[in-house]
C-alpha cells in the first residue's frame, strides 16, 4: 500500500519515536552549567520521527528494491561476486570479536591479535610475499600504500623518482592513486594479445619511474604471459613491481605474484575473500610485501612475540617500534570484521579449497565463452582478445553497436528484466562498448547456461526490434533515471522545513 | 563442461601460465575444515578477548561502548543491504540509493553543512581525505593540525601530506583549548577536532575565522554524536566537517569496519571524495535516485580525479542512518543529554578521588581527562583486576600531560559501574603509592 | 532468472552438497558390526542435493513471495498482528537461553527457571489469576489444558459431566478442543446486540454442563456487557467459566478476566505478547486458573523455594509432586524460546505500557470503523453490531454481494493487489459474509487512513464493473487458486524417481 | 482520532465495560524499560544458566545439541518467513506454503511414509495426536505403550487418553527391547519408539506386524536424524510415525520451540491433524500451493475437526526443512555414521571404565544407557564440577535400571571430550565409592 518511494522523512510524524531512555540514576545538573548555550546548537538536528515498526517497514520496502547476490546471478566483472558463507556473519556477530574496544590492552585483545597473525600468515603465503600490513580499509587504500611504501623505499635509497606507470586497461584507482600518492601517471600500452606492450613498456621504464602498477590476470581476464619480462625491465630501473589484488580469485594456489616477482601486492578482501560488499563496503585492502620494502609497512604490525627460553607462552602484540614506517593509513587497527570473515573462509577451504576456487573461477568463465559462442552471441558480442581466458573475459559490443543499433548499456538495462545482474560495462576502457563478464566459482553450471541462453534470446529479440533494448528495462522498480539531470541540478539531500 | 570447452583437463586452462611459476606444492595453510570446526575455532578465538561485555570498560579515545539496537543487526543483516555491490545499476538498487540520500541527508543535518558523501572508510583517514581536498582546492604548502586532533588523524595526515610535499604544523593545546599560533597565506587548511581528543569543546567558530583570515579551509573531524547538541560545524563556519560514524550505530568490531563521513558546503561540492546519491527522476516521470556527481571519481577521471577511493563503507553508513531513525529527533538530545550528565558525575566522583586531578574544567560532552598521582600503566593493571578498563593512557600521546587517563561515559555504564571506578582508582593509586614509598630509596 | 517456482528438490543435482563433515577422530569401525544391514533402509533418503548458495538463493525467492508483517498492514481479526519488535530476536539468541538443555538440572538453568516464574507471575497479575502454567504450546493447547483441567476439578469431587457449552460466535479451536477433551459440545445463542444470548444460556445450563468456553471481548470485538450474570448462571450449576485469551489485547490493565469471574484463562502469547508467527507457529498458550483448579495443573510446575530462615538465597525448581495433576501436555518446559521473548516484552512495556497497548488497540479498532464510515464503505459493509468495539469489528459483506455482486472473498483477493492483507473473512460464522478486521495498536493514522481509502476505491470500482474484484488477484506471484483440484486429488509431496 | 470516532476522551471507548469490573489500579508490573536494560537484564539471566556452550554436555533423552548451521538461522530470521500468519491468504503465502510442501516431502522421504501434515507442536503431543487418530479410526478402548516410549510421549499420552476413556496399557522391556503383551481386538493401537527412549533400535516390523494382527494400528515415535540411516517406519509397515523434530536444525531452547512431525500412509490422509500444504494450479494455470483438505480441520469442522490443532510450529518445520537440505542426501547420512562411530567408541570407552556397565549390548544409534557403581546423583555432581554434564538420569523414570545413566554422542562432542567424560565417570564412580566406604556403618 503505502508509497514504497516516501523517503523516512517523508514518513516522519512529530512527536513519534522508537528510543526510550534509559533512566538517569545521577543527580540531574542544569543543563547551562554543564554545557552554555552558547556551545548549543541553535536548533536540534531535524532527524525522523517515527516509531520501530515503521523503521522496520521503511528499511524493508527499501530491501525489496534492490537486487542482490542472494537472489540472483551477478556477473559483474572485477568484482568477484562470489556467495558470501553465512557463518561468517555469526562468527563476526560474536561479542568477543563485535564488542572488543580497538584501544583495549593487546594482553587484553590475544584473540583478535592471533587472528589477524594468522590471516597475515596465510595471505602472505597466498601471495608469496613474507610481511603483511591488514591497515588498509579497501582496495584503492592498498594502492595507496603500496604507492607510499614505494616512495619510502625509494627516498631511503636518496632517489627521488617522479613517475608511476599504469598499464591503459588498469582499473580507475590505480591513475587515482598515484596521483594521490604524488606521482606522474605515464600510461603504457596493451599488444595485440592483450598482455602488456614490452616495447612500449621498455621506452617508458626510465630512471625516473618509481613503479608499474599491474593486475595479473589483467583486468581482460588474461594471464599477463609476458610477466616475467616485464618484471626484468621494471626492477631493471630499480622500480617497484605492484600487483592488484582484485584479480587474485583466479590464481589462488596455482601461482603467487611474489614468484613473478611483485614487490608488493594488495587483497581485496570484500572480492576474493567473501567479505560481504554492503552494497558499496566495508571491505579491506592488505598488502603483501618482499622484505626490502618491510621496513616501511604502516605502524602498528601485529607481531608474535616468542619470549627467551623458560618455555614461556608465544603471545600477540601491536609493534610501534618501526622507524622507517610510512606511518599510519587509518585509525587503530584496521577492518577487524572483515579480518575475522576473510580468515574464517581460508579456514573452511584450507589449500585445496582455495585452488579448487580458482580453478573453477576459471573453468565457469571460460566455460561460460563457450556457451556463449554455442549460442552464436560472439558473432555480436566477439571476445576482446580470443585466448583461454582466466576468471573473467572481455566481450566487444562494437559489432552489436553497429549491425543491431544495440549499445553495451541497452544490452546491460535489458538484461535486468531477465533478473540478472549486468557484467561490469564499459572497462577497461581500452574494448569498444566493453562488457566484462565474471561469473565466480560459486555459480552453477545451470546458471551459466541460463546467462548465455538469455544474452542470445536478448540478440534475437534485437535484431527484430532494438527498441526493445533500446528502452529497457520495464519491470524494474523505476526505469532508466536521467543521470545527466541530477549532475546538472543536484539533489543530495532531503529538503526539510 | 571441459568438453565443452574443448579442453581435456582442468590443468589445460592454466597453460598460459608459464611452468616456472606454477606453484609446484600446495599451499601450506591446511585442510579444509567443517562449519562446526571453523565456528569452534573462531569462537575460541573470541573467547580470548576482553570485550565490553567482559569488563566495566570507560575506553573511548575516538571510539565508544554504545547500544547498538537490534534492528539495526535485522535490518543490515537483509541480503538484499548486506551482499550487492556499489548500486551501479541504479534501477535495480534503489533501495540502497535511497538509503544513501537518507543518510546524506541525516550527516548534513548534525553537521549543518548542506552536502554529505556517502561515506569514507573511518574517521582518521577522512581528516586526510579533508586536507587532500584543501590541497586541490589552494594548493597551499602548510596544513594547522590542532594537538587536539586525534593521533590517529593527525599521523594518517602526515603519511598522505608527505607524498604531497605539504608540511604539518601542529597548534599546541593550552589548558584544553587549540591555539593557533600565526597564520599566514601559506597556509591551506586549518585542522581542529570538536569535541577534541581529551573531550574538550572547542569553540569551533574563533578557530574557523582565524582560518577564514587567511582564505584557509577550516576543518573540523566532529564526533556524531554530540553534534545533536552542540553548535554545528555549518553554524561556525567551517568548510569541511568529518568523522568517525562508528558511535552512530556501528559495533566496535575492534576498530572497524565503521564508517567515516563527510560533509562540506556548496563551494565544495565538485571536490568531494566517494560515492554521493542524488534524486532524479525516470523516463515515467518517477522519482529514483542515482550515483551522482561522479565526474569527480577514479572510474570516469582517474588520474584526475579528486580521490581514489572506491570501495567505501555503505553498509555501515546504513546501520548509522538506521541508528540516528531508532534514535530520532528528540531521541539523539536525550542520549546526548544523559552522557553529559552522567559524565558530568563521573567527572565530580573522579575528582573527589584523592590522587586523582580532573585536566581542565571545561565543557565536555561524554569524555575527559584526569592526571594521577601514580604511574598510569599500574593503576590500569590494578583495575583490570577489579575487572574494570578504566580508560584510554594519555601518556604515550601526550607526555606532557604526565600520567594520565582519558575516560569516557556512554549510556550503558550506570552511577553503579562509576562508583566503581572511583573506587578501583582510589584503591589503585593509593596502593601504587604505599608500593613505591616502601621501595627502598 | 531461473524460476522462481522450482522446488529445491528440482534444483537438485547429483553430487552437490552443503554440509562438510567434522573429521572422525576415533577408530572407524565397520558399519555392519555397528547396524546389522537388516536394520538399515533399503535407500537413501532422497533428500536434496545442493550447494549453500543454492540454497540461500531458493529460499530468499521464496521468501519473496510471502507478504509479512514487516512490510505491510496485516488486519487479521483474531490474530492481533503486532509488530515484532527485533529485540527480541536478539535476546532469545543468546547461548544461555538457546543453547539451554530442557534436561539440564534445574540448579544449572537458575535464569530460565526464574524468568519463567516471573512471567507466570505477570501472566497470573494480568489475568486476575494466580496460578499459572506455561506448558500449552498454543492457544488451542492452552483449551485443551482448561477442558481437561474442567474434567479433573469435577471428577476429584465425585461429579460426572458431559457437556460444554460454546457460543455460536466461538473460534473453530473452542468445539474442536472440547470433542478433544471427551465432552459433547451444546452451542449457546447470541442477542441482538452480540451478547451471549443468556435466556439460552440459563435454558443450556444444567447440571450435565461441565464449562463455558467464553471469549471477552467477544469474536464480534464486543464486549461481554452480560458478564457478570453469565458468571452467576455458569458457577449457578457448578460449571467452570473459561476465558479464550485470544482477545486479551482489547483489556490488558483495563479489566481482568478473574475479576469477571472466570476460573481459567488461556494467553496466545504469539498475539497479545509478540511472539512472532513464523508463518503458523510457533506460538505458546499458558492457562491462569483460580485456586479450585489450581491442584490439577500439568506437572512440573515452575516454583520458587524461599529456605527457612538463616537468610539463604531463594531458588527456583521444577515441581513434579502435584497428586492431582492432570499430568503432561507435551515434553520438557515447554516453548522456552517464546517465553522470553514475552517477558521481554512485558518488561520493556511495564504496566503503563500494558495499558497503552489496549488502549491504542481499540482507538484504532474504532477510529478504523470511523473512518470506513466516512468513507461510505459502511453502506456495503455494515457493522454487524453497530457499537463501540473493543481491539477488532465485524463487517458484513451482505449488502455488497447483494447490491454489487461481490463477495466478502473477492474484496479480500483484490485487497491483495493493494499490498494489503485482507482481515480474517467468513469468520465469526454467525455473521453473513462476515469480514473481522482488527488493526492493532501498533499500526499508524495513515496505515488507518489508508485502508479506509483502498476499501472504497474497491468498492467504487465494484461499483462499475463486479469483475475486476471477482477475477482479483492480478499482481500477486500467483493468482487465484484451484483449491477444489487441490483437494480431490491431494498432492502433498514432491514426486521423486 | 477520538473526534473522527465522536468521543471525548480514550476512557468513553471502554464505557461497556461494567465499571464493577474496571481494574481500579495500575498492574502490579512496574514501569516500562529502554530496550539497553531489557537486553541487560535478560542477558544477565541468561548467564545463570549453564547451556550446551558452557559445558561439554552429553544430554539428550529427546533433545540433542546438535551443530545449527548459520544459514537456518539466517533464512528464518528473514521478516517473510518469521512475521506472516498461518497462509490464510495462499498467492501472497506462496513463500511459506512451497516450503512446507518441501517439508513434507523430506519427512516423508526420511519415514518412508507417504503423506506428512505440515507440523504439530513437538514430539510427546505428536505421540498424543496420533493416538487421537487411532482413537477416532477404530474407537476401541486399548492403547499399548511400549516402556521405550520416551516418559514424557507416555505421560501426555496418558493424559489425553483419560479424557477419551481409552486405557493406556504399558509394555515392558526385556534387555532393552520392546515385549508386547498378547493383543487381543480391544487394542486401538500399538505405540512403540525408534530408537527407544534407551538409545536401542527397536524391531519395528515385528512389533507392527504384531499389531496389525489384530487390526490395531502400529504407531511409532521416531528420531529423525537416525532414520536417514535406519530401516523406515515405512518399511516396517507402521502406519503413523511421528516425531520430536528438534535435532533437524532447531536449537534446543530449554525445551522449544521445535517441532513435531507426523506423516502415515494414503489410507489416513484424511484423519491427520492440522495443515497440510498441497500442490495447485491458479487461473492461468500456474503451479501453485494451497493449504489442503481442510475438512479435517477446526476452522470448517468444529466440533467434529480430527484434531483442535490451529497454530503449529512453520518456522520451527522450515528450520528442519532448511537443515536436511544443508545436510543433503549424503550428508546426512555421512552425519549420521559420524555419531554411530564416536557412540560405539564412547559405549567402549565408559565400558571400560571400572564401576560404569553398559547395560545392553544391542546396536544404538547416538545414544546409550549405563549402570553405575555408585549413586548417579553423586556422580553427576562431581562431573559438573569437571565441567561435564555427563548425562541423563535414568533412575526416575526407570527405577528397575538402578543407579542408570542416558549417555547422548552428537558431532559436537570429540573424542577428547568422550575421554574427559570416562575419566570422570571413573572418578566420581571411585571416589563415590571410596567415601561411603568410609562411613560408619
Ligand atoms: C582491478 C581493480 N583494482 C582496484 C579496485 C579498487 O578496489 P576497492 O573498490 O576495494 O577500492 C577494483 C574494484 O573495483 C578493481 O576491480
Ligand atoms: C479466538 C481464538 N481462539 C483460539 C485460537 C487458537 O489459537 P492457536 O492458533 O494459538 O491455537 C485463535 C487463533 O486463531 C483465536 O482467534
Amino acid at each position: 500500500m503505502t508509497d514504497d518511494q516516501l523517503t523516512i522523512y517523508e514518513r516522519s510524524k512529530p512527536g513519534r519515536r522508537a528510543f526510550v531512555a534509559p533512566v538517569l540514576d545521577v543527580p540531574e545538573r542544569d543543563l547551562d552549567e554543564l554545557l552554555p548555550e552558547a556551545m548549543r546548537r541553535s536548533a536540534p538536528a531535524r532527524l525522523p520521527e517515527i516509531s520501530e515498526p515503521e523503521i522496520v517497514r521503511h528499511y524493508n520496502r527499501l530491501s525489496k528494491r534492490n537486487f542482490d547476490l542472494d537472489t540472483g546471478f551477478y556477473p559483474l566483472g572485477s568484482c568477484t561476486m562470489k556467495h558470501n558463507p553465512k557463518l561468517h556473519e555469526r562468527i563476526a556477530a560474536l561479542p568477543g570479536h563485535a564488542r572488543l574496544h580497538p584501544a583495549q590492552h593487546p594482553s587484553r585483545a590475544q584473540g583478535a591479535l592471533e587472528l589477524m597473525w594468522r590471516l597475515q600468515d596465510a595471505l602472505g603465503e597466498i601471495a608469496g610475499l613474507p610481511h603483511v600490513s591488514l591497515q588498509p580499509s579497501a582496495g584503492s587504500h592498498g594502492e595507496l600504500a603500496g604507492v607510499l611504501l614505494t616512495r619510502a623505499y625509494h627516498e631511503d635509497r636518496g632517489e627521488h623518482r617522479t613517475k608511476v606507470l599504469t598499464p591503459d586497461t588498469s582499473h580507475g584507482t590505480n591513475p587515482a592513486t598515484v596521483t594521490m600518492g604524488g606521482y606522474e601517471v605515464v600510461k603504457v600500452g596493451t599488444d595485440e594479445r592483450g598482455n602488456v606492450d614490452l616495447g612500449d613498456l621498455r621506452a617508458k621504464a626510465d630512471q625516473d619511474v618509481a613503479c608499474l602498477m599491474l593486475t595479473n590476470p589483467s583486468t581482460l581476464g588474461l594471464f599477463e604471459t609476458g610477466i616475467e619480462e616485464v618484471q626484468r625491465i621494471v626492477h631493471g630501473v630499480g622500480a617497484t613491481l605492484y600487483y592488484d589484488g582484485a584479480n587474485l580469485n583466479a590464481i589462488m594456489g596455482i601461482c603467487r605474484p611474489g614468484d613473478m616477482g611483485f614487490d608488493i601486492v594488495h587483497f581485496n578482501l570484500h572480492k576474493s575473500f567473501t567479505q560481504p560488499h554492503g552494497g558499496g563496503g566495508p571491505g579491506a585492502g592488505p598488502v603483501a610485501v618482499s622484505d626490502r620494502l618491510e621496513p616501511y609497512l604502516p605502524v602498528p604490525q601485529v607481531v608474535r612475540r616468542v619470549p627467551e627460553g623458560n618455555g614461556a607462552e608465544p603471545h600477540y602484540d601491536l609493534d610501534f617500534e618501526r622507524p622507517k614506517s610510512i606511518g599510519r593509513l587509518r585509525g587503530f587497527q584496521g577492518n577487524y570484521g572483515v579480518f575475522v570473515r576473510s580468515y574464517a573462509y581460508i579456514r573452511s577451504l584450507g589449500a585445496p579449497g582455495l585452488r579448487d576456487v580458482s580453478e573453477n573461477a576459471v573453468l565457469n568463465a571460460n566455460y561460460l565463452v563457450a556457451r556463449l559462442r554455442e549460442e552464436g552471441v560472439l558473432e555480436y558480442l566477439p571476445v576482446a582478445y580470443d585466448r583461454l581466458c582466466m576468471h573473467e573475459f572481455v566481450l566487444s559490443g562494437g559489432p552489436m553497436k553497429r549491425d543491431l543499433g544495440v549499445r553495451t548499456l541497452d544490452l546491460a538495462k535489458r538484461l535486468l528484466d531477465f533478473g540478472v545482474h549486468p557484467p561490469t560495462v564499459y572497462f577497461p576502457l581500452i574494448v569498444d562498448e566493453a562488457l566484462l563478464v565474471e561469473p565466480t566459482e560459486t555459480e552453477t553450471k545451470e546458471t551459466l547456461d541460463e546467462f548465455a541462453e538469455i544474452v542470445s534470446t536478448i540478440l534475437k529479440e534485437a535484431a527484430n526490434d532494438p527498441e526493445v533494448a533500446r528502452q529497457a528495462p520495464y519491470s524494474t522498480p523505476v526505469r532508466r533515471l536521467d543521470e545527466a539531470a541530477a549532475a546538472r541540478r543536484p539533489v543530495v539531500r532531503q529538503q526539510l522545513d | 563442461m571441459l568438453g565443452t570447452i574443448g579442453v581435456s583437463s582442468i590443468e589445460d586452462l592454466f597453460k598460459e601460465i608459464p611452468a616456472s611459476l606454477r606453484l609446484d606444492r600446495p599451499l601450506a595453510l591446511g585442510e579444509g575444515r567443517s562449519e562446526q570446526e571453523v565456528f569452534d575455532e573462531l569462537r575460541a578465538l573470541a573467547g580470548l578477548n576482553v570485550s565490553c561485555e567482559d569488563e566495566v570498560s570507560f575506553l573511548g579515545a575516538g571510539m565508544y561502548d554504545h547500544y547498538v539496537p537490534a534492528l539495526v543487526d535485522s535490518i543490515t543483516q537483509r541480503s538484499e543491504f548486506l551482499t550487492p555491490y556499489t548500486p551501479y545499476q541504479p534501477e535495480i538498487s534503489q533501495g540502497g540509493l535511497q538509503a544513501m540520500f537518507e543518510y546524506q541527508t541525516a550527516i548534513s543535518e548534525l553537521t549543518g553543512l548542506p552536502i554529505s558523501n556517502a561515506s569514507v572508510y573511518e574517521g582518521p583517514s577522512a581528516v586526510g581525505a579533508a586536507g587532500y581536498v584543501a590541497k586541490l582546492t589552494n594548493g597551499r604548502p602548510k596544513f594547522v593540525v590542532s594537538r587536539g586532533v586525534h593521533p590517529h588523524s593527525r599521523m594518517t595526515l602526515a603519511t598522505m601530506a608527505h607524498a604531497w610535499g605539504v608540511e604539518v604544523i601542529e597548534a599546541p593545546l593550552s589548558d584544553g583549548l587549540t591555539e593557533l599560533p600565526a597564520l599566514d597565506q601559506g597556509v591551506s587548511a586549518v585542522i581542529v577536532q570538536q569535541p577534541n581528543f581529551l573531550g574538550v569543546v572547542e569553540d569551533l567558530e574563533s578557530l574557523a575565522a582565524q582560518a577564514h583570515g587567511v582564505d584557509a579551509l577550516a576543518i573540523s573531524a566532529c564526533d556524531p554524536l554530540p553534534l545533536a547538541l552542540l553548535r554545528t560545524p555549518g553554524e561556525c563556519g567551517v568548510d569541511i566537517a568529518v568523522g568517525e560514524g562508528q558511535s552512530l550505530g556501528n559495533r566496535l568490531d575492534y576498530g572497524g569496519p565503521s564508517f567515516g563521513f563527510f560533509a562540506t558546503t556548496d563551494a565544495l561540492v565538485r571536490r568531494v571524495p566517494g560515492r554521493i546519491s542524488g534524486e532524479t527522476r525516470d523516463v515515467d516521470g518517477k522519482r529514483g535516485f542515482v550515483l551522482t556527481l561522479q565526474t569527480r571519481e577514479q572510474h570516469i577521471r582517474r588520474e584526475r580525479a579528486t580521490s581514489n577511493i572506491c570501495t567505501s563503507q555503505a553498509l555501515n553508513a546504513l546501520a548509522g542512518a538506521i541508528y540516528v531513525s531508532w534514535l530520532g529527533r528528540r531521541g539523539i538530545v536525550e542520549l546526548v543529554e544523559l552522557m553529559l550528565q552522567l559524565t558530568a558525575y563521573a567527572r565530580e566522583r573522579l575528582a573527589a578521588v584523592p590522587g586523582v586531578t580532573v585536566l581542565h574544567q571545561r565543557p565536555v560532552v561524554r569524555e575527559f581527562a584526569v592526571a594521577l598521582d601514580a604511574p598510569v600503566e599500574q593503576v590500569l593493571v590494578a583495575c583490570r583486576r577489579a575487572g574494570i578498563g578504566a580508560g584510554y593512557p594519555l601518556g604515550g600521546d601526550y607526555p606532557e600531560l604526565g600520567e594520565a587517563l582519558l575516560v569516557a561515559i556512554t549510556e550503558r555504564r550506570s552511577r553503579e559501574d562509576i562508583d566503581r571506578l572511583a573506587e578501583a582508582l582510589g584503591a589503585a593509586v593509593a596502593s601504587a603509592n604505599k608500593a613505591s614509598a616502601g621501595a627502598p630509596a
